[in-house]
């Protein structure tokens, strides 16, 4: 997600769209980005101290943009 | 040290092989093409970090260049204050490797635009500058799609005490306006530099103004500025 | 082949799942002899046998194109056509449509468009250094038709920008018939050196088969038949194809380092019909046989067949047939560009293309079955008797115009979208990488490239009005490559050679295969008489919606060649200039903008074409550039006169004042003589101290001329009327002005 | 977020990069959109049932991208 004070012309442009078709209750929209990532790891805390640490490194750049990280459990396959 | 100016290829990059030419056909300097993967850059007087899409130009841009293999040798390249220009990618590539502050967003009209524009000169005390003088207009061409310079206001005033911004987008007479400011970049920022000023980002390509029947050759300016730069520091 | 995969039945019917008619299904059976296909192999015919391959409708009539010249290096049959340029340097270009990927999801479509033109180019060992493109889009004022109008555009910048090749012309034109079936052509031009051209063509038995580039999906199954049928969402059924540019550009750099090394026999990228048309057509063009495993092929996805590994459209794929000792010397440039290969097979002796799954085969058939043996088609050809009426219909009922009105119907007619500027579409195209782009867009009748290292250069221009095409297919056609050979000539170059993309509506109908088989003639006698071959092409049938068919577009590319690059033209003129009108023909208002812009009517004959008038006036105009003469050319085309001197006015940001003797005098009616379209007319701009060797070259080359007026001011001046240049930018600017709703899905 | 089964280079980009950063847990990424819309609704299945629709409309491309929604409740601002 673009920090707060970040302009966000992308959120802008699809309130304008939303706006346009209709959806005027609509009163604010910012535009992120969502990744999706695969990993095995011993237990969930470790994924997501992983996952914390790439988005610090990599995935997210602190200038501009925030994030948060969420973790799905799957069963590994057999 | 050689007399080299060294221009990085990584992976997507696609003005390298147009920066190479304005030094080599355009000033006749000596000049070669750098491997991503090299981890050795004491051999070069310059480098140039081209534009392009690096890495596609996913996730942002230059966010994966930056951990390219030959980062390292150009960190230490400029902290020993070798001259460094990065053109459009590879002035994402400089923010994202902190090499310089800011980061460049989206253009406000979330397209991409590719147009000759004029740019004014604000800063001639740096590697690629000191051969213009202030206020010196440029017509270069400009093409990306995210270009919009940001920083916060407290960065944006500390650059314009520390006299790091080098050019702004500008009328034909140099008048810094809004509808100058095609791309939405904060305080109509085209290019910038560290505070020791041997490091340069922009985002004009200086390279493709490099031949008069292109348009004009005002980019070779900002090339021979490094040559004479290098030439004084030696 | 095994028991199991020789046994294995086809259902019946199921050969019209892959688009094979019954007929076909017979032929296909009376080949085989003694059984029946196997899965893979029905499929495989399927690909083969579609027009986008196959060219069942197209093959016949287009024997009738010109094809060779002392200076064409390359004609139909490979993955472009080339040209000689000098200096040992080749041209070689295609245009390649992808209209109906881009119907169902515009951005993708279109950039996948660009990816398979480029590869076509970069598959023959030359780099690409231009794109042009050429879309037809419906009106602007339905959301659906902007949003693929929007997305198109964005998608063939996001895909040539990201691979650094710029993309400096195109055309777009807007019509009803568009509507839900936009057309997207796009051309790719590169540089070899003449003798570097690689071909297609398998050779050497034992030598292997490699594939490099991206891993192999479910994109696109059966793109090719689907580009074959009517109402392509109701018949598609794999994933879209999603482009990836980067991977892209580190093929295109990887193939052309192979290159150089003369490791590769043969070089065949996989397009439409993927790893089937591929391994089909370098063992048909080398006369071997080719033996792959589709086991050994990288895939994206777990659990795909042999079935859909033969069909998938993965973009960004190349075949390779290599040397046993070369492999590794592959291996190591793949790998320097973060690309991997896979050995997939080998080259045969027996003609024979046979398809294994890990060891077993699953499909095994003559290569010349797939191509030679594929049926083509005459069809009955009518034409339409509504078409028949239009064109029976004499513009000239309705009234003519005063002089006073000029003005105002100048304004609107530079504000309509067939007109107005095209900045908003090539302001999102790189048009300055590679730095070579003499002229871009939108400052000359045809873009103007360098060559580096080189006092030589090219001119490319790509065009079709499919009004005229509509009114009177052939006539339209010939339109269509004198336009595009007269905006080169325009430009000071030689045209030397053409490509060109059908995009028709369904052959099987009468009345469309009638405009097919009269375009192909008429684009044959124009290349003919303007000397200038047509050295390849792409074919797109069926693009017709539940409604109605497209109006025909032959859309043709013409590429040029300048001995001296630095005499050139562009549309500006300066103050001070004399204005000349080269050439003299009828203006009319049969198939003009005018027509349908005011009056909202496709009627009327087109303008009449004399091919010999046209080639003299080409030849005189480019006599003026190449003599340093005269630096400024644009032709007479949409709009008329009045628009081509304001459209030339802006782009010089200089007025001027235009007689309305010279004007009038080409018609006895004010509307026609304004805003009625011509063909072989060029205006020109000199200094008064050339003007006599002007007439000179004109009585020469026997091209009439007529002096219409002067450059200068801020205001262009026509007869009684005076408009302001920034009136007319405001007006030109306007047109493609998007109303401010985003186009939806 | 990509159907599945359609080709996406920028996750398979990002996973390159994350690989070459050391981090090789990582199996598979994908990439998508995240959208903050705020709008103000009565209560939470009215602003779900609208943002499906926007989603359905505007938001999401069904060619290629599937979605989902997520709805977090804010007080209204007094
Ligand atoms: N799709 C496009 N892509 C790039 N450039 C385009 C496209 N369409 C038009 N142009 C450019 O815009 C300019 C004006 O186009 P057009 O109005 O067709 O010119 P003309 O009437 O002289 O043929 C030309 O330079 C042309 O190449
Ligand atoms: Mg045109």
């Amino acid at each position: 997600m673009p920090k707060i004070g970040v302009n966000d012309p992308e959120g802008e442009a699809i309130r304008g769209g939303l706006q346009s078709l209709g959806y005027t209750v609509v009163e604010r929209v910012r535009a992120g980005r969502h990744y999706r990532l695969h990993l095995s790891a011993p237990e969930a805390d470790v994924a997501r101290a992983t996952a914390e640490e790439m988005a610090h490194k990599l995935l997210a750049n602190p200038v501009i943009q925030t994030f948060v990280i969420e973790t799905v459990i799957e069963a590994p396959e057999v | 040290m050689s007399s080299h100016i060294g221009v990085i290829t990584f992976p997507g990059s696609n003005g390298d092989q147009d920066s190479f030419d304005a030094f080599a056909l355009g000033l006749r300097a000596p000049v070669r093409m750098i491997d991503y993967r090299e981890t050795d850059l004491s051999d070069y007087a310059a480098i140039v970090l081209p534009g392009g899409f690096s890495y596609g130009d996913h996730l942002r841009c230059g966010a994966i260049a930056r951990f390219a293999p030959v980062m390292d040798a150009l960190k230490a390249f400029a902290g020993a204050g070798g001259p460094v220009l990065g053109l459009c990618n590879g002035f994402q590539v400089l923010t994202e490797a902190h090499l310089l502050p800011g980061a460049l967003l989206r253009n406000q009209s979330l397209q991409f635009h590719c147009r000759w524009i004029d740019i004014v000169v604000e800063n001639t005390r740096t590697a690629w500058t000191h051969e213009l003088a202030e206020g010196e207009v440029l017509n270069l061409p400009v093409a990306h799609g995210d270009g919009a310079f940001f920083a916060d206001d407290a960065t944006l005033d500390r650059m314009e005490q520390n006299g790091q911004i080098v050019f702004r987008y500008c009328e034909p007479d140099g008048k810094v306006t809004p509808d100058a400011n095609f791309n939405g970049s904060a305080r109509s920022i085209a290019g910038i530099s560290n505070e020791r000023g041997n490091v340069v980002g922009m985002m004009p390509h200086p390279e493709r103004a490099a031949d008069p029947i292109l348009g004009n050759d005002d980019g070779l300016k900002i090339l021979r500025s490094a040559l004479e730069f290098l030439r004084v520091e030696v | 082949m095994t028991e199991a995969a020789a046994k294995s039945k086809i259902a019946p019917g199921a050969w019209r799942e892959v688009a094979l008619s019954d007929d076909e299904y017979a032929r296909i059976l009376d080949l085989l002899e003694t059984r029946e296909p196997t899965p893979v192999e029905l499929g495989m015919f399927g690909s083969m046998w579609s027009e986008h391959c196959g060219y069942k409708h197209t093959r016949p009539i287009l024997g009738r194109l010109p094809t060779k010249a002392d200076w064409v290096l390359q004609g139909p049959g490979e993955n472009a056509g080339a040209i000689d340029i000098g200096d040992g340097l080749a041209a070689v270009f295609k245009v390649e449509s992808h209209n109906h990927p881009s119907a169902v999801e515009p951005y993708e479509g279109a950039a996948t468009g660009v990816g398979g033109i480029v590869r076509d180019i970069f598959t023959m060992g030359a780099r690409p250094i231009a794109i042009l493109n050429s879309l037809r889009f419906g009106p602007l004022d339905q959301p659906r038709n902007v949003y693929l109008f929007e997305n198109v555009v964005a998608g063939i910048g996001g895909y040539g920008n990201c691979l650094g090749i710029p993309t400096v012309g195109g055309d777009v034109f807007f019509d009803p018939s568009y509507s839900g079936n936009p057309l997207v052509n796009a051309m790719c031009i590169g540089i070899v050196k003449a003798d570097g051209i690689v071909r297609a063509k398998a050779s050497g038995v034992g030598n292997l088969i490699m594939l490099i580039g991206a891993d192999t999906g479910r994109d696109g199954l059966h793109g090719a038949t689907f580009a074959s049928v009517d109402d392509p969402e109701a018949s598609h059924r794999g994933v879209i194809q999603v482009g990836n540019p980067f991977l892209e550009k580190l093929l295109l750099e990887a193939c052309l380092e192979l290159l150089q090394t003369g490791a590769v026999v043969a070089m065949q990228d996989l397009g439409a019909a993927g790893l089937t048309s591929s391994t089909v057509e370098i063992a048909s063009r080398g006369g071997v046989g080719a033996e792959i495993d589709v086991a050994r092929v990288p895939r994206r996805e777990s659990g795909m067949t042999p079935y859909e590994v033969m069909m998938s459209e993965s973009q960004e794929r190349m075949l390779l047939v290599v040397t046993p000792e070369a492999a590794a010397e592959v291996d190591r440039i793949v790998t320097k560009w973060s690309l991997h290969s896979a050995v997939i097979g080998t080259v045969t002796a027996d003609g024979m293309v046979r398809v294994l799954d890990d060891g077993e085969v699953v499909a095994e058939i003559p290569a010349e079955f797939y191509t030679e043996a594929c049926p083509t088609y005459i069809r009955e050809a009518t034409e339409s008797p509504e078409i028949v009426a239009a064109r029976n219909t004499d513009p000239r009922r309705h009234d003519d115009i005063t002089i006073e009105q000029i003005g105002e119907i100048l304004l609107d007619l530079l504000a309509s979208p067939n007109i107005g500027s095209r900045r908003p579409v090539y302001e999102q195209y790189d048009h300055t990488i590679q730095t070579n782009t003499v002229v871009p867009p939108g400052v000359g009748d045809a873009a103007v490239l360098r060559i580096k290292g080189s006092r030589r250069g090219i001119a490319s221009a790509i065009d079709c009005n499919p009004r005229y095409c509509y009114l009177d297919p052939y006539l339209g056609a010939l339109h269509a490559v004198a336009e595009a050979s007269r905006n080169v000539s325009c430009s000071g170059a030689t045209p030397r050679g053409a490509t060109n993309c059908l995009n028709f509506g369904n052959p099987q109908k009468p009345a469309g295969y009638y405009q097919l088989d009269r375009a192909v003639s008429g684009l044959a006698d124009a290349c003919r008489a303007l000397d200038v071959p047509m050295v390849g092409g792409n074919v797109s049938l069926y693009n017709e919606t539940a409604s109605a068919p497209i109006k025909p577009n032959p859309a043709v590319g013409i590429v040029g060649v300048f001995d001296d690059v630095t005499r050139h033209a562009t549309m500006q003129w300066s103050a001070g200039q004399e204005l000349y009108l080269l050439g003299a023909a009828e203006p009319t208002l049969g198939g003009s903008e005018y027509l349908s812009n005011r009056l909202g009517e496709v009627s009327g004959n087109p303008p009449g074409l004399d091919l010999s008038a046209e080639a003299r006036v080409q030849r005189a105009t480019r006599k003026l550039i190449e003599d340093g003469l005269v630096a400024t050319a644009h032709d007479v085309s949409l709009g008329g006169i009045a628009v081509a001197l304001a459209k030339m006015a802006v782009v010089s940001n200089c007025g001027a004042t235009i007689d309305k003797a010279g004007i009038l005098q080409r018609s006895s009616r004010a509307d026609e003589a304004w805003f009625g379209e011509t063909a072989s007319e060029i205006i020109v701009a000199i200094d008064p101290s050339s003007i006599d060797r002007l007439i000179k070259v004109m009585q020469e080359s026997d091209v009439p001329y007529t002096r219409i007026g002067t450059a200068g001011g801020a205001m262009l001046t026509l007869g009684p009327i005076t408009l302001d240049v920034s009136v007319l930018r405001a007006a030109l600017d306007r047109a493609l002005e998007l109303p401010d709703i985003t186009g939806t899905a």
